[in-house]
């Protein structure tokens, strides 16, 4: 066969990457909309600082310890195709049997947005409180330590891949980052959440969301976005990426009346922040699962998510850490239920598809390990950064606002 | 002159100042407020967490008056207002030892 | 020939189902805007219902309805290929020719969001009071008992179709939805309003948008999907989709300038509003032209129903029903200019170029069809749950706000 | 060789044009969230009325007189190809030898988009203060006798093209618009600054953006959008627009960095509207270097046009010209940044890579032409439309708001 | 009757709103404010711009009293909204001549 | 004790603050209004619909002030809000039985 560039399925990645750096602006609406009106521009800087610091890195470093040189199955050698340069291979064959490629720079484009979004998820948990600076050196440091490693363990051949060890059970299946990126994310909101410690007043004050149009907005383009996060891990422009697509659809919108039922049933009342976290529960569920599921079991799962996470998110003030804007509740709970649950729902391996227990199991090893190794690395990284630069900004100008105080900005103008 | 200050339902606005106008009053100022009081507030609920909200939104009015217009204008502000529900508001009237309009410099009821 | 997958075209379609998506987030901040700051979130919340209602059903029997076995050219059989299972074919073929072909799921994923935003555009009708259990029930039973039939009909080779009788006058044009989107949403909205009823204070009451920020980016999300919707509608990745992208882009600058000029001319002041709904009006008009006309002539429609639409959002106050944000006078009005006037402007058939007067009459006749089949299907949906579930929040609660007292939340944090 | 509709470029184009379209209203919220609340829809409407206008013309003759028949290498004749007719030939071949094509009115649709979003640009000068009929008239003016000569110059195989003179001392390079956009319309938004003069009350007031989420997501939307205007200059799905892809990535993340590092040194803290506004600088300078640099040359260039538009934008208040919203200091100052230090850094050319001094010459040669043929152009129609239809609003229109005395709207409700 | 007017830090609202109520008032009524005094104010930085800002946002607490409950009641808020820091805010009390309820039309101690 | 209470147009306050400032007041209140008056408000327009706004923004500025300031601080801020036009706002004076520092509990005349 004879190599030849497939300009469709390029032309899907090269979509499929800007729609996934769309998320994290996002992200910073649905988290931003979610803060008080003093401390929204911290919340948005902290992801517009993770576009910043991990876009730069990744192309340094990150692409290398993805999907370089392989150290034990762990981790990528930064070296080996350090700026893109070394043993890069400027050509990525989509298929061995047609000979179609895409660029490799354009998968580099498109998984740089991966590390992006993963950083920027961590912010929801210490809103408020956060030295910058900290925070931007945390967001070089996790994603080295943290993220490229568990991307190379799952998508770089690595050890949760198939290569690896457990795929003599079975083939573990994380479609398009259940793992790598929403337990990553959520495992490392937790730790963060508890070093850094609670915000003054927390719980009793009340912490209500000041700006409910956005957080609808920023879930909005989330769920718009999350169409190249899924559709997009297709790697291709054909049926698994439809596939994708719709499940992401129908996921979704289980998963937005799975929420609002529970709070109907709870509270009496559906809210528009329900709806919203629905939303992003059922697209982080599905994430895992995209490929794997008919649209109609992709329905079941988001529902299960959405109900999921609206229990989820009262643990928090049961168990006393200020995980602020529920980044364990909404992506660790749901990126649980999305990665374990494929043992039972996968159209082909599921248990209730007559697919054994062996894909289940190995969906429990591929999240528990997730659990552990990032909650391992997290910690040292947030306590080194403790005893040394500081995570919390002084209690005073946390009351006064973290927007004013460490920005020297309002986000609305008044007479004061 | 005294003042009639009125705190009333956001709703009852319009119909306050038609009444005052209506009765010969040529200017007032409105402000943004919120009460609490007998009527009671409503519950909020933001993920599972549920929040009382007991102030309610009101609005005030001031006007300044002539002493001898202050029973028949503050009769018309609790008129106009009144829906006769809990939470119309209060209205309450203060003495004023001087009023001045900017423009003129020109005080006294002159300056109404 | 021997099918091939068309990975470009198939990019494009995956790429327009994901723009179409957008637009009810964007119809969601272009409605909620034009709300007073005490109902947005309620409006927010019936465009995100419609996303997750119409969403799943879509999948289930949705599809089938629309492009399963037909019965009688009204309507397909929902059991026929019910969850995408039975009769489904995975593959679409797009050019008998060449063999080129996209995979149906795609397809599956581009007009399930066509039904979403249908049903989401009927809430601009019933702002403020209408209970959200009754309006998601509905937006059930509406999606099944009109969208999906007349989706039959006009695109499924039903009765309004190519193969349909009228065909033989000649072939009805409804290039992206002006009959099966436009005209039926906007004849439901109507027929909503007068059963539901009026707002409280209306219309002696101001009723003034409380977000004009909110309602320009949402007429600019709506414009930037709407190229999904036309220029995805040629199912291809080739000359008549640019066409349709272009035609979109003039007919809507038209509709702006048309729109701009009548309020300048009206009230001495163009309004950001006016341009806001002269963006939608535009886009209306051109949804079933877009591949019919020039961009010159679709710079004429657009400025034609820019102007009418905007004589048309006086009519309610004449007429006295409370079609709180004008879908009747934006999306019926200029649905009806663009269909109608396709008899007139088109390029090959159109009346002034020669093409005589079948088109016209065609047009004329499906527009009909399409206004007498949404309004008695709408009008027997609506009394059914007036006699059922009701449809009015209590009339303090509409005076409170709809957020506070149907959702227990408020769209902007305050002390009160 | 027998040409071929390439689907994959096709759509990948569709997708460029779309997302470049939407820069404009994010431009509008970039440019609204920063004025005060009381002129914000002036400011989106400016931007609206550019895509109107300029939508419009750009296909009667904006196309003909960037592509059409060369009259002297400075315009193409505008009856050559107007309204898209004349010797307008449907097939654009992307590559020679295989034959691939794309439909030509992709282009035309691609290219308006151009057209509109350099005359917005402008718009930020002149803030608060400017009529809106004469805006109106302007923007069509100004595209017809400015920007279509320079995008005739520079991409329609004129003077400042590869086919120019220039070309024997070096290819002039201008990837996605240095020149033709961001020079051409910084000195327009400097030149209509100087000619329509300072609002009341700078530089002594207060003149602070009154919503900073709005401007964080109007730079979001421009990066989003950003990916078309440079990765869709490549006329390709393949290596060199995923290489303009990543670029426009780094450059942009280092350009955030570049900014918010002269902010905490300076003033002590780093501000979102820093961040934002080195998100736009850096775009601006990597826009004529898409395809020039690598991803780590290109953060190089970010950084710099960072730092240097965070201190160009204290010019004016030396200077005394009041750009209201930084024209000048960004897009003037990152623009020349990026077109001139592709003479240094450009992999191929650049002089610290071997190339000799020859680009850098021809770069500056060609960023001098634009500044100049742009200067008196501008100064031309600003001159005349003051003697005719002038240009400032009252004083005391300016004072109470521009929204509320020109368009009779205020943006946000509120009791008064 | 008595009228305190209160200007205090908006973080107190809560605690000076519930010893009010301990101490059995049934009314009040909230608005914002912006204060200026000692407490200094900051700085702002819009690119490159600096700009001092030397209002501080604050809450404005009105509650009508009985002439015999004024001395127990501006120490009751005063108490409940002191922390010590410069920018605590005042308390004032002037004399109201009448007031009224609105829903009821009643007027004197009983409107209260 | 006095309170003088000035309803201004808004980009006076600048002016106001400074003025007063310069004799020697060292604190006040600030907070928002709407005016109704002799200046007439304007007209919006949303989609064919004319509202008439026959209210006007403006700022209300409270200052209290010893009994022997009261005339020069009403003469400061009236000089420091004139414009001369219609709107230019109100400026009254109340008498205040008490006022007291929070901070402290000092009151009279020490708590200004
Ligand atoms: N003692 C008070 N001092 C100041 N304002 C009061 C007082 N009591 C009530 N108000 C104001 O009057 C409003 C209405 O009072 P409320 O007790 O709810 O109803 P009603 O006066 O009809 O019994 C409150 O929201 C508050 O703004
Ligand atoms: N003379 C005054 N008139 C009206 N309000 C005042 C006056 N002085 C202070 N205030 C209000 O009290 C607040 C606190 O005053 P400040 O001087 O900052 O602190 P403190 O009272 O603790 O010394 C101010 O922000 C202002 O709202
Ligand atoms: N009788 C009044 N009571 C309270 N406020 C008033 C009264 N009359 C005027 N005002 C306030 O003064 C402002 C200016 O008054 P206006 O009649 O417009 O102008 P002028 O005082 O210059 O004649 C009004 O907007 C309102 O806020």
């Amino acid at each position: 066969m004879e190599p030849f560039l497939d300009t469709g399925v390029t032309a899907w990645m090269l979509v499929s990457a800007s729609f996934v750096l769309l998320m994290t602006p996002g992200l910073a609406l649905f988290y931003g909309g979610m803060t008080r009106s003093k401390s929204i521009l911290n919340m948005m800087m902290m992801c517009f600082g993770a576009m910043a610091v991990v876009g730069c890195i990744y192309v340094l470093w990150g692409w290398s310890m993805s999907y370089g040189e392989s150290l034990g199955g762990i981790v990528g050698n930064p070296f080996d195709q350090f700026g893109l340069g070394g043993s890069f291979d400027p050509v990525s064959i989509l298929n061995e049997e047609t000979g179609a490629y895409m660029p490799t720079i354009v998968d580099v484009g498109f998984q740089a947005t991966f590390a992006i979004i993963t950083v920027a998820l961590i912010a929801g948990s210490i809103a408020d409180r956060t030295k910058y600076a900290t925070w931007l050196v945390f967001a070089g440091l996790w994603a080295t330590l943290s993220y490229f490693p568990m991307s190379h363990m799952v998508w770089g051949d690595g050890l949760l891949s198939g290569a690896g060890p457990f795929a003599s059970i079975a083939e573990p299946i994380d479609f398009a980052g259940g793992t790598v990126v929403h337990i990553n994310a959520g495992v490392a909101g937790l730790v963060l959440a508890l070093v850094i410690g609670k915000r003054k007043g927390w719980p009793g004050e009340a912490f209500k969301p000041h700006n409910l149009p956005l957080v609808m907005l920023g879930a909005a383009l989330l769920w718009f976005g999350w169409f190249g996060f899924n559709a997009g891990s297709a790697y291709g422009a054909d049926e698994v990426a439809g596939l994708a697509w719709v499940n992401t659809t129908t996921a979704t919108g289980g998963a937005i009346l799975g929420w609002l039922l529970v709070e109907k049933l709870k509270y009496g009342k559906a809210t528009s922040l329900g709806a919203a976290s629905g939303v992003v529960a059922g697209l982080v569920a599905i994430t895992p699962a995209a490929g794997a599921l008919t649209p109609v079991t992709s329905i079941v799962l988001g529902a299960l998510a959405g109900v999921a996470s609206a229990f989820a998110v009262s643990l928090k003030t049961r168990f006393g850490y200020d995980d602020s804007l529920d980044v364990v509740g909404v992506h660790l709970v749901s990126g649980l239920v999305g990665t374990v649950l494929i043992g039972l729902l996968a159209t082909d391996t599921g248990l209730f598809f007559g697919g054994g227990i062996g894909q289940l199991v190995v969906q429990i090893i591929i999240a528990v390990i997730a659990i552990v190794f990032s909650g391992v690395v997290t910690l040292v990284i947030a306590l080194v950064l403790k005893a040394t630069m500081g995570w919390r900004i002084p209690e005073e100008d946390e009351v006064t606002g973290i927007d004013q105080t460490a920005h020297a900005e309002r986000a609305y103008e008044g007479i004061a | 002159m005294k003042l009639i200050t009125a705190v009333i339902q956001p709703h009852k606005l319009d119909d306050v100042k038609a009444a005052l106008e209506a009765a010969g009053v040529r200017g007032l100022t409105v402000s943004e407020a919120s009460g609490y009081g007998r009527q009671k507030g409503h519950t909020e609920v933001y993920r599972g967490a549920e929040y009382t909200v007991d102030l309610v939104p009101k609005v005030r009015v001031e006007v300044l008056v002539n002493d001898e217009d202050v029973t028949t204008l503050t009769g018309v502000v609790v008129n106009a207002a009144q829906t006769g529900k809990i939470g119309d508001g209060k209205v309450w009237v203060t003495s004023v030892d001087d009023v001045i309009r900017v423009r003129t410099g020109a005080s006294g009821p002159d300056a109404l």
